[in-house]
């Protein structure tokens, strides 16, 4: 109890360990004990403002699912770049409505922001119930294979990482 | 602590201003309050007189901010006339202050705050050397002006408000273009240093250095209220609430001490081809606003914006003064500079005083009438105080006018005279008839009983503790006309001898540091 | 003993004006005090002045101003000062009896013994500064007791009215003191009074003159500013006895007495005075006739005596002079005794008005004799005081040097003053003594009490003993005042009743025979009660006082009629022509080096005018939206990073990183505002207005633009060198924007953090209590923001990371206190934006005031810490630590100042932002405001129309 | 480029004044903040255009004008900025309030026509 | 060492030159649709992209310059750059941007 | 040996640096030529993002190139960007949603509506 108070997140500490060793661009005695200092200071005082306190699971398939997103990337602003330089009457843009399955708030997040960055997708809205994504398509050729595709891709493992 | 005299009068209210947030509490109530904003305001008063003490020998005294010399830092700068500033400001700030503490210091958030932040806003820019830090503290002083006059108000208080914000803003931008170019053509921004700077500069960048100084004095002349830029200042005065109107009776007195200041340094006569720099352009105005400002304190319709312009008509005055040159009229408009904050305040207060008996509902001057409780009281204090504005005798306004026109040189008597005498007589007219309606007709019987069943006001003993303290100021400089224009008159020869001062600014060493 | 006499009144006067209204009896006593002992010191001076020695008292004042409490008691003086302190004495004693329970008795004596202590001032100054002074004291204290009845509309109208021109006439006083001080060099009146030939020889001469009986004129009630007289009748009648005949009217000849020395001896002065004097004396002798107030037919008689006085004082030969200070005294006696006895009459009657008096010789038959005895003086009938002086002014005016017709004119009016005199005179007794009883009276009159009418018993006895007594009763008196005006060249003058028949004895006669001729057969040829008379004098005045008003407040209203953009413009106007009048004299100078310059410069920096067109564009673009308020601010937002990236491109990394937060936070505080501010502004009507403006603003740009280019392509030597030189030794640090910010100039920053910490405190204030209400409001609840609200969950820590980098590296690299202030701020602003302040506040409680102050503190103890070392405010220290295992750790002082800055920018904006944010609302307004139609709403501009 | 600076600031200083004699509170605030673009423009243009130098130290570098630009322009801005933030929040604040109590957002609070009031339909 | 070299110059700074001209003409075509717009959210949307274009040419002059000194500017702006977009769009979706 | 891997390591940032100035480019041209807004909100989030990203690699390496500081906390600021980009377009995407942009009737050259269907549940858009 008293660790989770004085320690709220761990993740959070050690990124904020790493974060402050980046930004002083030099690994000195000093600079890692403030570093040690900060995460340890900052974590309980930012957690205040936490809303809703969500689960962390399994951290493996993060390195993949970043290497997947990395690729998807890439190539899906390639596709969107043909798309913008060639002719714009060949686009088919669309709302879709994505049903979610994840339910943790994080991983939620996670995913809006990952449709968001594989260009061809904007996470518009949430609805409230949580159960619905609203996503604009950029060019839409088939509702259910992007559903799908997505829920493959990012929603799968992030269910792992947010349970 | 003598050495650090010089920023005293600055550092105590900053430190009794941040004090005062922590005393705010509803848990320390009123009382706590007040005994600190006491204990700053008194301390401030009693560096002021120790600073004051210290000048009158003769000394300026310079203090290197940061231990740094004058050229590479900033430089405190106390000779007679900042001394004479300070402490006209504190003593203005206690009478203030004893008014403010008869209730509105209750009613306005963060009044004691901002009240001392402004009284070091204040202090600073009376004190400091450098031409960029003027502006931070007209900053500082302004943006506790907005606080003073706004907190606690609502209603039109607040579009006046706007008005004389925006103005400010305004005229602060044109401060900092004009500041940028200054630094831009002579790179550097100690006043002493620039003095030398300014004699020096190139003929062919003269035209420029001339467009950056005209624009300095503009401003200088716009928070004066000169002629045409006097506009905001009536219905800004006006709104005011009573003991913060008294307490700008001295903000206008700042752009004519910036000018007087700036003009001694850098438009003296050794300043070649800048001396007397502004002069034809700043006289006729005054000349002109003086008489503007008369005929408004003929026209006003209520008291206080009768005030306001009496406010607009001392600093034309002033200028008048200090335009015309001779070290005699500037120490006659030095004393004349103090008797006026004194004598503006006190009526701003005694405008208040009469308002509030008959709340706000008439304060017309064609139908305002005295409450009985305090006519007796009030009317003595506006006689005194309408007599020393008027500038008849005995009292100090006699004095500095008649300072004024005993100075004017022989060859500016046929401007000068009219202006200041016939200016003075539109004054008596006006003030006779506002104040024979206010304090001598007892109104219609309908209005004083409604008055009277309305409320029953009451002249509470702070507020005339606050005027009579004013009106004894006056009195005391009437007494003490000599030594004070002895002081003056030392000020202002103090004020002539600007290549002295770059002189003893470049010889006043660092304590520590190499020079 | 001399400032004894002056200070006594003054000093009386001021504890009766303390004193409590019951206080009546002691209040009489004490104001009596006054007179007695200032009689009894006077005497005791009498033989000194009698001897020809003139009494000084010299204390310093204002020796810079050459202002000296400087007395001087010569004949005339004394003469003056004995007239003021015996019948002050009397009137205290008629005062006493004649003021009614209702009046304010100790205010009143506290009154009078101020302006018995004016006059004496005046009379007795030997400095004319100081004359100056108590002239002007005079005039404030008659105004004060002649508004004594102040719920009288005409006691207001008459004090106001003769303050006006007294007070103004003081002023003209004051120039011309100073003038003539400027000429002799000194304003001691020895000096003054022996400088004569030079004062006359000076050019400024005729001014002098002019300002001086200006003031002469308004105070001795001369034509044309004779009408202030009859008004001032509107005071309680001891006054009008005091004031209105015996003291102060007569300061004005006095002065002429004073100065007559100095300024006498020009054809000017002679002209003017004897003119005016001569108008006078018919003008008011004239108009005493068709009065029917009995105060007011005193009243313009006194003016006509004046006019006398003065003329005979124009006149300016030794007799004149003599005339003149004699009839002085004999005025002062009769008109004084006469008011009193007018003044017992309207006590008695209830009334002044001789169309309903008649008669009282039954009723009050000793006053009626006294008044009657005072009558015939003031007619000027022999053996009475009055007859004296009268015959000595006629033998002067038949013998006038100069022009004749100046001496015919004057002649005439002489003859006629006779006439008219006896006339009124006559009317004043046969309208009020004789003929049928009071009409329509409230009471039956009676004889006042008897110390009520003692006082006049006196003063008729005085004027039967001069009359008949002459060379006894008042040769030496007058000897004496004669020769404190003309020294030795006092002329032979005899004192005799009888001087044999001669043409003033004739001229006499004739005035008698004329006057009872003229007032009886105005009394069968026109109905004397049924003329109505008017003063032009107060008609003019009043036109002109009320154009005056008028006048300013036409000016006033169409001048400053409160307008903010008229200040603004008349703000920007006065810039322009103080930035273009040195361009423009130095005409072609700078406009043809601007060509070389230009010539000069290499080819443009190309990125340079990418970022120009973004500020150009940006700028001009929200000029042509500001009507769309909210597109206005987007757009700005352009221009605020374009002014980032040139700081940036121009090596100011610094100041682009604040430029940036700022930008940020200015455009949080704009669309704050403009939730409760309407969404676009009203379409411009005036297409001229926008031209003018626009004009204006092209000009002012055109010229910045022209300043700015100029002085950048000019040369300049800089201190920044050295500054650049001695930043990291001396003040350990190596980004020198934050050195000079912390170090420096530190103290600038110190006040910036001040406006910055008061900006919050203002704006906390302004809002703290304020109900505000939107233009109007979206319907539904607030909107929840999940998956931002998560992100920038994860944002926060690091943000704060981030400041504190910011902060800790600032003093070595772009950072320091205020931008780390800001970047703390900044993510906080943002949770308030996307979970909704109270969900904010309720879990990050931080009391931003404190904060502020907090912070002031902490800069102000790293500033103060110096002050051990002996050191100014603000000095930096420094100290390299050697810890182990962390190693060399670099602190300087200013770090604490820093982290003061720190704290008072983030209070401060959070306060700015948080009290902004979290309004409460006004339910009546927002009930009057109503909802958004959300599907009316324009993509274009986000206003639901 | 100081071309382009000048006549950067002369257009920044057009539309500030333009739009500060306008009549509105809020159109007078975007001219001020538009003039203390150009106000902090100029002042830091005092110090000379420089590229690639901030005034920022560098080890084996000499301090001197050579090297670096003129720092005391930046600070001065630096204080500038900050201040005109704090004017332009009070400004606003201002602005609301006068907007509420007075229910007008002319900057004299009175509407000047009525009829300019019933076409802006309050 | 010394690089592969292009009239004179080092291919890579001149590809940083040229870059910066790229960056510099998109910054002109977000300035197109900020003053353009047409709708207010085409207006945010341009704002966000200068903003995020300003830092790869803040990046890209550091770089010219060969300066770390443009670093802490860049971090500000990715930083908190999107608060411009944050507060406008709140302030469109509910006309009031702290609720 | 040294020289070639400078030349191939020199040669790999011309690409990086190229690369990014496509995608910036790309994204400003998205966002001036594309002619509705739902569809320019794609370009100059992502692109710009992406182009962005590779321009803060190619100063790290460039940095480490030259030998001038090099500084791998320039990924930081990529770590910023990829974390606020979304935040910023799903906030402007709600935006035009809330004034009903999807609803607006047909630009020329745009072939297809881009109404919000409705709920494959049936619920009301107001859900959103
Ligand atoms: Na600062
Ligand atoms: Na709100």
């Amino acid at each position: 109890m008293n660790l989770r108070r004085w320690l709220p997140s761990p993740p959070l500490s050690l990124t904020i360990c790493v974060f402050w060793l980046l930004m002083m661009d030099s690994i000195t005695v000093g600079n890692v004990l403030l570093a040690a200092a900060l995460g340890l200071v900052i974590p309980p005082w930012a957690a205040r403002l936490d809303r809703e306190f969500a689960r962390i699971g399994r951290l493996r398939p993060v390195p993949l699912l970043l290497l997947v997103l990395a690729k998807d990337i890439v190539l899906s602003n390639i596709e969107v770049a043909r798309r913008v330089l060639g002719r714009e009457d060949r686009i088919r843009p669309a709302f879709v409505w994505y049903p979610l399955d994840i339910a943790n708030i994080h991983g939620i997040t996670a995913l809006a922001s990952f449709i968001t960055l594989t260009p061809g997708t904007v996470s518009a809205a949430l609805s409230h119930d949580r159960k619905y994504l609203l996503i604009h398509v950029f060019n839409l050729q088939d509702e259910a294979a992007l559903v799908a595709q997505i829920k493959r891709r990012y929603e799968r493992p992030l269910m792992e990482i947010f349970p | 602590m003598t050495a650090h005299l010089p920023i005293l009068p600055i550092l105590l209210p900053m430190i009794g201003g941040a004090a005062s947030l922590f005393v705010e509490h509803r848990r320390f109530g009123t009382r706590v309050q007040r005994i600190v904003a006491w204990v700053f305001m008194l301390a401030t008063l009693a560096a002021a007189i120790a600073l004051f003490r210290t000048a009158a020998g003769g000394d300026v005294q310079f203090y290197l901010l940061g231990d740094w010399p004058a050229r590479l830092g900033i430089v405190l700068m106390a000779d007679r006339l900042s001394a004479l500033m300070v402490l006209t400001t504190a003593l203005l700030g206690a009478a203030c202050l004893l008014h403010a503490c008869s209730g509105w210091d209750r009613r306005a958030p963060h009044f004691h705050a901002l009240f001392q932040l402004q009284l070091a806003g204040l202090a600073g820019a009376f004190l400091t050397g450098d031409i960029f830090n003027l502006f931070v503290f007209f900053e500082v002083m302004l943006i506790a002006s907005y606080g003073l006059m706004l907190s606690g108000g609502r209603g039109v208080r607040m579009s006046a408000g706007l008005h004389y914000v925006a103005f400010n803003i305004a005229a602060s931008t044109l401060f900092l273009i004009s500041l940028g170019l200054i630094y831009g053509l002579l790179g550097s921004l100690n006043m002493a240093e620039l003095s030398a700077r300014i004699a020096a500069a190139a003929p062919e960048s003269r035209p420029l250095v001339q467009a950056a100084l005209g624009l300095l004095l503009v401003v200088f002349c716009a928070k004066a209220a000169l002629l045409p830029m006097y506009l905001w200042l009536p219905e800004a005065y006006t709104r005011a609430p009573a003991a913060v109107a008294a307490l700008f009776a001295i903000m206008t007195k700042v752009g004519v001490y910036a000018s007087l200041r700036v003009g001694s340094l850098w438009f003296g006569p050794e300043a070649g081809a800048f001396a007397g720099f502004g002069q034809t352009w700043i006289v006729p105005a005054a000349v002109a606003g003086l008489g503007l400002a008369a005929l408004g304190v003929l026209a006003a319709a209520r008291m206080r914006v009768l005030v306001a312009y009496l406010v607009i008509a001392s600093a034309s005055t002033l200028f008048i003064a200090f335009g015309l040159g001779t070290p005699a009229a500037t120490a006659a408009g030095l004393y004349y500079m103090v008797h006026s904050s004194f004598v503006a305040a006190a009526l701003f207060m005694v405008a208040d005083l009469v308002r509030r008996g008959r709340g706000d509902a008439s304060s017309d001057i064609r139908e305002l009438v005295a409450p009985p409780a305090m006519r007796r009281t009030a009317g003595v204090m506006y006689l005194l105080a309408a007599i020393s504005v008027a500038g008849l005798p005995p009292l100090s306004g006699f004095i500095g006018k008649a300072a004024i026109l005993a100075a004017t040189p022989t060859g500016d008597v046929r401007w000068a005279w009219p202006a200041i005498l016939a200016s003075s007589f539109m004054v008596v007219v006006g003030l006779t008839r506002a104040g024979s309606r206010i304090f001598w007709r007892t109104g219609t019987p309908g209005a004083t009983q409604a008055a009277a069943a309305h409320t029953r006001p009451r002249l509470r003993l702070t507020e005339s503790a606050a005027v009579a303290l004013l009106l004894a100021l006056g009195v005391a400089m009437s007494l003490l006309a000599a030594p004070l224009l002895g002081y003056t008159q030392a000020a202002a020869e103090q004020l002539r001898a600007s290549p002295a001062y770059l002189e003893a600014v470049r010889d006043t060493l660092p304590a520590r540091r190499r020079p | 003993m001399l400032e004894a006499i002056l200070a006594i009144p003054f000093v009386l006067a001021l504890v009766l004006l303390l004193m409590p209204e019951r206080a009546r009896r002691l209040s009489a006593w004490l104001a009596g005090l006054a007179p007695l002992t200032g009689l009894a010191l006077l005497a005791g001076l009498t033989p000194r002045v009698m001897e020809g020695e003139v009494v000084r008292n010299l204390r310093p004042w204002v020796p810079e101003l050459g202002l000296a409490l400087s007395l001087r008691l010569d004949g005339l003086a004394w003469m003056f000062a004995g007239l003021v302190l015996a019948i002050g004495g009397l009137i205290v004693l008629y005062a006493r009896y004649y003021l009614g329970e209702r009046d304010h008795m100790p205010r009143f004596f506290g009154y009078l013994l101020l302006f018995m202590g004016a006059m004496l001032g005046v009379v007795t100054a030997g400095n004319l500064l100081l004359l100056v002074v108590f002239w002007e004291l005079t005039s404030i204290s008659s105004f004060l007791l002649i508004g004594f009845w102040f719920q009288r509309e005409d006691a207001r109208e008459g004090a106001r009215m003769a303050l006006t021109l007294t007070a103004g006439g003081g002023l003209a006083l004051l120039g011309g003191a100073l003038l003539l001080g400027r000429i002799v060099g000194s304003f001691e009146l020895d000096a003054v009074l022996a400088a004569g030939p030079q004062i006359l020889a000076s050019p400024w001469y005729p001014l002098a003159l002019g300002l001086v009986l200006l003031a002469v004129f308004t105070k001795s009630a001369q034509f044309p500013f004779h009408f202030w007289l009859p008004h001032a009748m509107a005071a309680p009648t001891p006054v009008s006895a005091y004031l209105h005949s015996a003291a102060m009217v007569k300061v004005g000849v006095f002065l002429l007495a004073r100065l007559h020395p100095a300024l006498a001896g020009s054809e000017l002065f002679f002209y003017v005075v004897s003119g005016v004097g001569a108008t006078t004396l018919l003008v008011g002798a004239w108009n005493a006739i068709f009065q029917h107030d009995l105060k007011g037919l005193l009243a313009y008689s006194t003016i006509s005596h004046l006019g006398l006085i003065t003329l005979l004082f124009g006149l300016g030969t030794p007799m004149a002079v003599v005339a003149g200070l004699f009839h002085i005294l004999n005025h002062a006696t009769f008109k004084a005794s006469l008011f009193m006895a007018a003044g017992i009459i309207d006590h008695e009657t209830g009334t002044r008005d001789m169309r309903r008096l008649g008669g009282l010789r039954r009723h009050m038959p000793t006053t009626a004799a006294l008044a009657i005895i005072a009558s015939l003086a003031m007619a000027g009938i022999p053996l009475l005081n009055g007859f004296l002086s009268k015959e000595m002014f006629f033998a002067e005016a038949l013998s006038i040097e100069g022009h004749a017709g100046m001496r015919w004119f004057v002649s005439i009016a002489a003859l006629l003053y006779g006439v008219f005199g006896v006339a009124y005179s006559l009317r004043f007794v046969h309208d009020t003594f004789f003929g049928k009883g009071p009409r329509a009276v409230e009471r039956e009159p009676h004889e006042p009490p008897r110390f009520m009418r003692l006082p006049v018993a006196v003063l008729v006895l005085l004027c039967l003993a001069v009359g008949m007594l002459p060379q006894w009763s008042i040769g030496p008196t007058l000897d004496t005042a004669v020769r404190g005006v003309l020294g030795e060249a006092v002329p032979q003058y005899s004192l005799a009743v009888w001087h044999g028949i001669n043409t003033p004895l004739l001229m006499s006669l004739a005035g008698i025979v004329g006057g009872i001729c003229l007032y009886f057969g105005l009394r069968r040829l026109l109905d004397l009660h049924a003329v109505v008379t008017r003063s032009l004098g107060r008609h003019l005045f009043m036109v002109n006082i009320e154009a005056l008003f008028r006048l300013a407040r036409r000016f006033t209203h169409t001048l400053a009629n409160g307008s903010m953009q008229r200040s603004l413009l008349w703000l920007v106007l006065a810039a322009v022509a103080a930035a273009a009048a040195p361009l423009l004299a130095g005409e072609a100078g700078l406009l043809g080096d601007l060509g070389t310059r230009l010539a000069g410069q290499g080819a443009m920096d190309r990125l340079a005018w990418v970022l120009w067109i973004l500020l150009v564009g940006s700028a001009l673009a929200t000029l042509a939206l500001y009507r769309h308020r909210l597109i206005a601010v987007v757009v700005l937002g352009g221009a605020g990073l374009a002014v980032s990236l040139t700081f940036v491109a121009l090596s100011a990394p610094d100041l682009a990183l604040t430029q940036l937060l700022v930008e940020m936070v200015t455009l949080s505080l704009l669309l704050l505002g403009l939730h409760y501010l309407p969404q676009r502004s009203p379409p411009e009507r005036s297409l001229a207005r926008r031209l003018r403006d626009g004009g204006i603003a092209l000009v002012a740009g055109a010229g910045v633009a022209l300043l700015a280019y100029a002085m950048m392509t000019s040369p300049r030597d800089t201190i920044a060198g050295e500054i650049l030189a001695r930043s990291l030794p001396e003040a350990w640090g190596a980004n020198v924007v934050n050195v000079i910010l912390v170090d420096f100039r530190g103290f600038d920053t110190f006040g910036e953090i001040t406006v910055y910490g008061i900006a919050g405190l203002v704006v906390h204030a302004l809002l703290r209590r304020a109900r505000m209400a939107p233009e109007k409001r979206m319907p539904g609840p607030p909107v929840p923001l999940p998956v931002p609200a998560d992100l920038a969950q994860i944002m926060f820590p690091l943000t704060l990371v981030v400041s504190i980098f910011l902060f800790l590296r600032g003093h070595n690299a772009p950072g320091g206190g205020f931008i780390a202030g800001l970047t703390l701020a900044v993510p906080l602003l943002v949770q308030y934006v996307i979970q909704g302040a109270q969900s904010v506040e309720s879990r990050f409680g931080f009391d931003y005031v404190r904060c502020v102050g907090a912070g002031l503190l902490v800069a102000i103890a790293g500033g103060v810490v110096p002050f051990v070392f002996g050191t100014p405010f603000l000095t930096s220290g420094h100290a390299d630590l050697h810890l182990p295992l962390i190693g060399h750790v670099p602190l300087a002082s200013a770090m604490v100042f820093d982290a003061g800055v720190y704290l008072v920018v983030f209070g401060g904006t959070m306060l700015i932002l948080s009290m902004m944010g979290t309004l409460k609302p006004s339910r009546k307004l927002i009930a009057h405001r109503g909802y958004i139609d959300t599907r009316r709403r324009s993509p274009i501009t986000g206003e639901a129309d | 480029m100081e071309l382009a600076l000048a006549s950067g600031i002369g257009v920044l200083v057009f539309a500030g004044v333009y739009l500060l004699l306008r009549a509105r509170s809020f159109d007078v605030i975007l001219g001020l903040t538009l003039l203390s673009y150009a106000a902090n423009l100029l002042i830091f243009s005092g110090g000379r255009l420089v590229t690639g130098k901030p005034p920022v130290l560098r080890p084996g570098v000499e301090a001197d004008l050579g090297n670096y630009t003129d720092p005391l322009p930046q600070a001065l801005v630096l204080t500038a900025i900050v201040i005109s933030f704090a004017m332009t929040a009070v400004a606003i604040v201002l602005a609301m309030r006068s907007r509420g109590d007075n229910d007008s957002d002319h900057v004299d609070a009175e509407e000047p026509l009525t009829r300019e009031r019933e076409e802006t339909g309050r | 060492m010394t690089g592969i070299q292009v009239f004179g110059y080092p291919l890579i700074d001149t590809t940083i030159v040229a870059v910066m001209y790229v960056v510099g003409v998109a910054m002109l075509m977000g300035l197109y649709r900020l003053l353009r717009g047409p709708t207010l959210p085409d207006r945010i949307l341009a704002l966000d992209t200068l903003n995020v274009t300003a830092i790869a040419e803040l990046m890209l002059l550091g770089m010219h310059m060969r300066s770390a000194i443009y670093f802490e500017a860049a971090l500000v702006i990715a930083m908190l750059g999107f608060v411009g977009t944050v507060v406008l769009s709140k302030f469109v979706i509910r006309r009031d941007i702290v609720e | 040996m040294m020289q070639a891997a400078y030349i191939a390591f020199e040669i790999a940032l011309v690409l990086l640096l190229l690369g990014a100035a496509f995608f910036i480019f790309v994204g400003a041209f998205g966002l001036v030529r594309l002619s509705e807004f739902f569809k320019r909100l794609h370009a100059p989030t992502k692109a710009s993002t992406l182009g962005v990203g590779c321009v803060l690699l190619a100063s790290v390496g460039y940095h480490a190139l030259i030998g001038s500081d090099p500084q791998p906390r320039e990924l930081l600021i990529t770590a910023f960007l990829f974390i606020t980009a979304p935040i910023s377009a799903h906030l402007m995407a709600k935006a035009a949603l809330a004034l009903h942009m999807d609803e607006l009737p047909q630009l020329p050259g745009s072939p297809q509506d881009t109404h919000v269907p409705p709920r494959p549940d049936g619920e009301r858009l107001e859900d959103v």
